[in-house]
């Protein structure tokens, strides 16, 4: 386990590196001037160059690449250019807003997502799991945006139970929890369907696997094979699943933060993409993608201490 | 697979989106002339979806962004299911470093959330339809070419290669004979399930902006637009979500029937 | 009579573990699948290679036609040393020697008809013409009707998917056969079909079988020639009758006794093997089969017996030999 | 006495796209108590569907089931499910034939065989003292620790066993093994054969033992019954059996047996053709098509004929067909 945790950390480190210098020479690979695009067609040569030298696009490629790569290992993400504040403090300002949608939304859809999925894989077949996989598969097609759109037509600006923008008043919980239910609601619905389906789809395969037949042999009761056999195996790959759907989590959660204007890392980019704050830009993709690395890590971490092949290897 | 409903409401919808994108140009509107006297009207007869607020006939602009849509879908996965095969059997049925630089490179573009591929692309490259087309690439292609890279890796054991290996068969009829053939049947599944979230892609990148360039009309913009001015009227922001709802939908219910009925491992008699 | 196959101190690895993980668990790198095999095939005759789970005999039928790379020794085909080569060189080679592998119906290509799977081997080694008259001679010679060649595997009976493996290792006229259980996972009335079928062929061909099986019972009836393997080594070799009448190696003999016959008042067997077949990753010190012999003494725990051929063409490796 | 297990005109099909496959077609057997009874069929002779018959798991697309299955006086066919439930892992046992994957993997060993004792009304150390017992009894060395170890920690003979220890932990009245040693090596299958005897004695329980292995079932099985296509062809004591088999698939069968053939021989006893097509079951005998003896008679069913007390074979010629 050990071995295979370290293994595992290794290649997330060197996999976030590698993504970070593809984000970096994509700088470099895209034909253009990015000073050009980045500072818009109104910028006046001289402070095209200045951004040239300021950026360090003047130097050869690979000096950039390795400059930027040192510098982020560093800490040193570069610096805001609106406000001239480090990079970094920027975006883990917003940090905390995105943590919490996500959280919440993955809260109240594994809640409902997983126990529909054992139920489908208990009564598969049965009009109920056939009703249960046309509205997961539904959900999980449908666009965060435009739940999150509808959402906001209907529950909002027609029948106004919720509030539109903002992500309510900082010292207030509730109102918080309040400006949380929509969002939450674009990001979360997707995730009931696909939490629902991994379960159903990993229930059934350990269902028909030879130890339990054996268990239904000796005659257990169908709750104890279900509960204490199959679900201990079908837990395993779900949870790394689990991981790999952070990243739509991410996504859906960008859309929502922009539809109701709430503050958080994707709101962030949007903005910064708008007054060409590019520094921030790549800051909170690097950011994102870290953290995203990281829940895929955690998660087969899990996945591999829940399963004893794995755990009593070194 | 007429029979069941799922799959008969998914090939009714699809055929709605590819009919509405082949029949555009006769709804007697342009998809970009303003008619700033016609702001926000409701639906009637004559503005089946009501106007936006440049007086644009929506319903018009719904079919126009279909095209876009489907056009990027095709193509966009096209270049991806072939990119992911031969990728992906390279790195199965190659040398070993080539794997291991292969795999990285697939885990790392797989480490970005799409949106923010999307986000730092376009940052770069200014927002274009070609920009859509090469998140879309990069967001699906490794995925693709994993799946494929596993299936190679597990066929290359299989006894019937060894046959053929033992006969003396070069590589490249191992590849194009025995192992291709095994490959295409589950990557189109694969990719068919994938052409929804090709869609939400598009969509979602022009509803930031990121993708084609207005006045084209794509969904996503059209969305956009609605959502600008949802406190004016409510249409324009139904009428860019509706036609993202039903070609998901459609080709969800299309591909979760293909499925069944293509994957052997979902079927019970042998 | 000379040779047509002589297999000199083949030695097989495997990696199990890179270097670095090698090092943190304690074990090594990798396993010896095959420590040392030589032995010496004749032309026009069959030799079977006997053993169970984990002996090595399938990795070293692979490794003959360079489907596995040996890590040392010399494998001799025809008067040319064929270990060693390129996969580019290798394909003269392979087409004189015809492999059939265990599984009847998962060897045969499941996308490819019945027809294009027998055409293979012609158009692999650019013989194309009049294929489909050499196609039907094929079906025809492994008794299976013309119809069958626009099948496909799935829909073969086992027993038919082994003639059709059959027939593909036989299209190019090979020297030798090297045939991985081909009776496995075949009932006891079809398995009769297929051995009686190649001892044809090889009348007919004058071709030389090496036959990979754990099935005494096959070994007895068609092989000239036997070899048993046991953890990756020959702890016996001889002729076949020599060896079913008099096994000296004591696995040999626990082997021969747990052959159950059908007759229910046979004097009841005596268990001569302890346990099971170690693990590669630990292979026992002194004679591998001491932890599982009932006839160990001391020396067996220690050292690891010498071949010994007391008459011509028998040798064996054992402290204590029956 | 009335026999433990008695199986009378038992029939099961399945719903396939071609249609009925009638898998099972009046069977007739019966188990003492006690007794060790074979069963020796080939592929597709029907002999999982009867086990998966008698303990009540028979797959979802199970067509129509007829007949009767009297165990201890109990009729099982149409059997609820929840009684027949409580028969499986207390009375009734099985072993299956695989056992790589009979074992819950991410379970240890005590904890699954802990699991089937819920029925006993015993402490927790209770059930694992009992469970470390049986271990001891089928020879696990250093039971005591390894209860606490996952199955893949355990090779495939070690496996069995613990399935063995399993089948025998509630001390049923009969166990059912499914081809137990089919997946071992010969050295293991031995091994594994005289321990089940061993133990049957030791319990005093029934044993219907399921192999295609003759050697095995001649070693271990008391009586035989042969099984093809559904049917049950002849049936006797081993002896009978294998000394004098009346019906011709019975002779076929044994012939082709390299075991039994003492000298080399150029060329090997066959059956030549194939099994018969059970969604349309041909009328008459049902090894008519691959019969070396058939005749006239042959299109019409044979019936039951008792060569002697306890000897039954299914074919017309039945008293005619002795021993060469």
């Amino acid at each position: 386990m050990l071995l295979y945790a370290l293994k595992r950390l290794g290649l997330a480190l060197i996999i976030t590196a590698v993504a970070l210098i593809l984000l970096i020479s994509m700088i470099q690979l895209i034909p253009g001037d990015p000073a050009a695009v980045l500072l818009g067609p109104l910028a006046s040569p001289e402070m095209r160059e200045m951004f040239r030298q300021q950026m360090g696009l003047d130097q050869p490629a690979l000096v950039q690449i390795a400059r930027f790569f040192g510098r982020v290992l560093t800490g040193d993400l570069g610096t805001d250019v609106l406000t001239n504040r480090s990079v970094l403090v920027t975006v883990m300002e917003q940090v905390p807003f995105t943590l919490a949608l996500i959280f919440a939304s993955i809260t109240w859809s594994a809640l409902i997502g997983i126990p529909l999925g054992c139920f489908a894989a208990l009564y598969r077949g049965s009009l109920a799991d056939r009703i249960v996989g046309i509205l997961s598969v539904s959900s999980i097609a449908l666009p965060s945006f435009v739940i999150a759109i509808y959402g906001l037509l209907l529950f909002s600006v027609k029948l106004g139970w919720f509030p539109t923008i903002g992500a309510g008043d900082r010292g207030d919980p509730i109102d918080q929890l309040y400006h949380l239910v929509l969002p939450s609601l674009a990001v979360g619905l997707g995730w009931v369907g696909y939490l629902a389906r991994m379960v159903r789809a990993s229930m059934l395969e350990v269902l028909s696997e030879n130890h339990v037949r054996m268990a239904r042999a000796f005659g257990l009761e169908e709750r104890t094979i279900t509960y204490r056999y199959a679900l201990k195996i079908a837990i395993i790959p779900t949870v790394v699943l689990l991981g790999m759907g952070v990243g739509n989590m991410i996504s859906s959660a960008v859309f929502a933060e922009i539809v109701f204007a709430r503050p958080g890392v994707g709101k962030l980019i949007f903005d910064a993409i708008s007054t060409r704050n590019y520094p921030v830009v790549m800051g909170a993709v690097m950011i994102t993608t870290g953290f995203y690395v990281l829940c895929t890590l955690i998660a087969d971490l899990i996945a591999a201490g829940l399963d004893p092949r794995v755990r009593s290897t070194l | 697979m007429l029979r069941e409903p799922m799959g008969l409401l998914g090939i009714g919808l699809v055929l709605l989106i590819v009919l509405g994108a082949l029949f555009a140009g006769l709804t007697g509107y342009s998809p970009s002339k303003l008619a700033m006297r016609d702001r926000f009207l409701d639906p009637s007869f004559t503005h089946l979806l009501g106007t936006d607020h440049l007086g644009r006939d929506l319903f018009t602009r719904v079919l126009h962004g279909a095209r876009i849509a489907l056009g990027v879908a095709f193509v966009a996965t096209g270049i991806s299911f072939i990119g992911g095969l031969i990728l992906g059997m390279i790195a199965g049925y190659g040398p070993r470093w080539l794997d291991s630089l292969l795999l990285l490179l697939f885990d790392s573009l797989r480490a970005f959330p799409t949106v923010m591929l999307a986000l730092a692309l376009v940052t770069l490259t200014g927002p274009s339809l070609a920009a859509v087309v090469l998140v879309v690439v990069l967001a699906t292609l490794p995925g693709y070419a994993r799946v494929v890279r596993a299936q190679t890796m597990s066929l290359k054991t299989t006894e019937f290669v060894l046959s053929a290996r033992s006969l003396g068969a070069p590589s490249w009829r191992i590849l194009a004979v025995h192992i291709m053939p095994n490959l295409i049947g589950p990557l189109v599944i694969l990719v068919s399930m994938d052409i929804p979230v090709v869609i939400t892609i598009e969509a979602g990148m022009s509803f930031l902006g990121l993708g084609v360039r207005p006045p084209t009309p794509s969904w996503g913009a059209i969305l956009n637009d609605g959502y600008a001015f949802i406190r004016e009227s409510a249409w324009p922001a139904i009428a860019g979500g509706l036609p993202i709802i039903i070609a998901t939908l459609g080709f969800t219910f299309l591909g979760e029937t293909l499925r069944d009925h293509l994957d052997p491992r979902l079927r019970q008699d042998g | 009579m000379t040779p047509l196959l002589e297999v000199t101190d083949v030695v097989i690895r495997f990696p199990i573990h890179n270097r670095i993980a090698a090092r943190l668990t304690g074990q090594p790198s990798s396993i010896e699948a095959v420590a040392g095999v030589s032995f010496t095939l004749e032309a026009g005759s069959t030799y079977a290679l006997v053993g169970e789970s984990g002996s090595g005999k399938t990795t070293l039928a692979r490794a003959i036609t360079g489907l596995v790379p040996i890590e040392s020794g010399q494998v001799d085909f025809a008067g040319r040393t064929i270990s060693g080569l390129s996969e580019t060189a290798l394909r003269g080679v392979r087409r004189e020697i015809a492999m059939i592998f265990q599984d009847p119906i998962g060897s045969l290509s499941p996308r490819l008809s019945v027809r294009a799977i027998l055409a293979e081997p012609f158009k692999v080694h650019g013989e194309t013409a009049d294929l489909d008259g050499k196609i039907a001679r094929l079906l025809d010679d492994v008794g299976l009707s013309p119809h069958f060649a626009q099948r496909y595997p799935h829909q073969l009976s086992g027993g038919q998917a082994r003639r059709v493996s059959i027939a593909r290792a036989l299209a190019l006229r090979p020297k030798l056969v090297i045939a991985d259980e081909p009776t496995a996972g075949l009932d006891v009335s079809i398995q009769g079909e297929m051995l009686n079928l190649m001892r044809d062929l090889q009348r007919k061909f004058g071709t030389t079988f090496l036959m990979i099986t754990h099935n005494l019972n096959v070994v007895r009836h068609v092989a000239d020639r036997m070899a048993v393997m046991y953890l990756g080594r020959i702890v016996e070799e001889g002729l076949t009758d020599d060896i079913f009448k008099a096994p000296r190696h004591r696995y040999t003999t626990a082997l021969l006794s747990a052959n159950l016959k059908a007759e229910p008042e046979a004097a009841s067997y005596v268990i001569e093997a302890e346990g099971e077949t170690p693990s590669l990753l630990n292979r026992p010190k002194g004679c591998e089969f001491h932890p599982r012999c009932l006839f160990k003494r001391d020396v067996c725990r220690t050292d690891m017996p010498e071949e010994q051929m007391p008459s011509t063409g028998h040798r064996f490796a054992c402290h204590n030999p029956a | 006495m009335s026999p433990l297990l008695d199986i009378k005109g038992l029939s099961v099909s399945f719903r396939t796209p071609r249609g009925e496959l009638k898998a099972l077609r009046d069977v007739a057997l019966h188990v003492d108590e006690g007794e060790i009874v074979g069963i020796i069929g080939e592929s597709g002779c029907g002999k999982s569907t009867l086990i998966n018959a008698i303990i009540g798991l028979l797959p979802a697309n199970t067509g129509a089931v007829s007949g009767h299955i009297g165990f201890d006086g109990q009729e099982l066919v149409g059997l609820p499910a929840n009684a027949m439930r409580k028969l499986r892992g207390e009375r009734i046992t099985t072993i299956f034939q695989d056992p790589m994957t009979a074992l819950n993997p991410v379970l240890t060993i005590g904890a699954q065989m802990t699991a089937i004792q819920y029925r006993r009304r015993a402490s927790a150390s209770e059930k694992r003292r009992r469970a470390i017992e049986f271990l001891d009894k089928v020879r696990m060395p250093d039971a005591a620790r390894r209860l606490d170890q996952y199955p893949h920690q355990f090779s495939g003979g070690m496996r069995q066993r613990i399935c063995i220890a399993m089948a025998l932990l509630t001390e049923p009245d009969l166990l059912i093994a499914d081809e137990p040693t089919t997946a071992l090596d010969a050295t293991l299958e031995v091994q594994v054969i005289h321990l089940l005897r061993e133990l049957q004695r030791d319990i005093g329980c029934s044993v219907l033992f399921i192999s295609h292995h003759l050697g095995a079932v001649a070693e271990l099985c008391g009586r035989v019954a042969i099984m093809y296509a559904g049917e049950v062809v002849e049936q006797g004591t081993a002896s009978d059996i294998f000394r004098d088999p009346r019906h011709p698939y019975t002779r076929k069968l044994l012939e082709c047996d390299p075991g039994r053939i003492a000298e080399r021989q150029e060329i090997l006893p066959t059956i030549p053709g194939e099994l018969p097509d059970l969604v349309h079951v041909p009328k008459g005998c049902i090894f008519r098509d691959r019969c070396p003896e058939r005749f006239a008679l042959c299109g019409e069913r044979p019936p039951e004929v008792t060569v002697r007390p306890g000897h039954q074979a299914a074919c017309h010629k039945a008293r005619e067909l002795v021993a060469s």
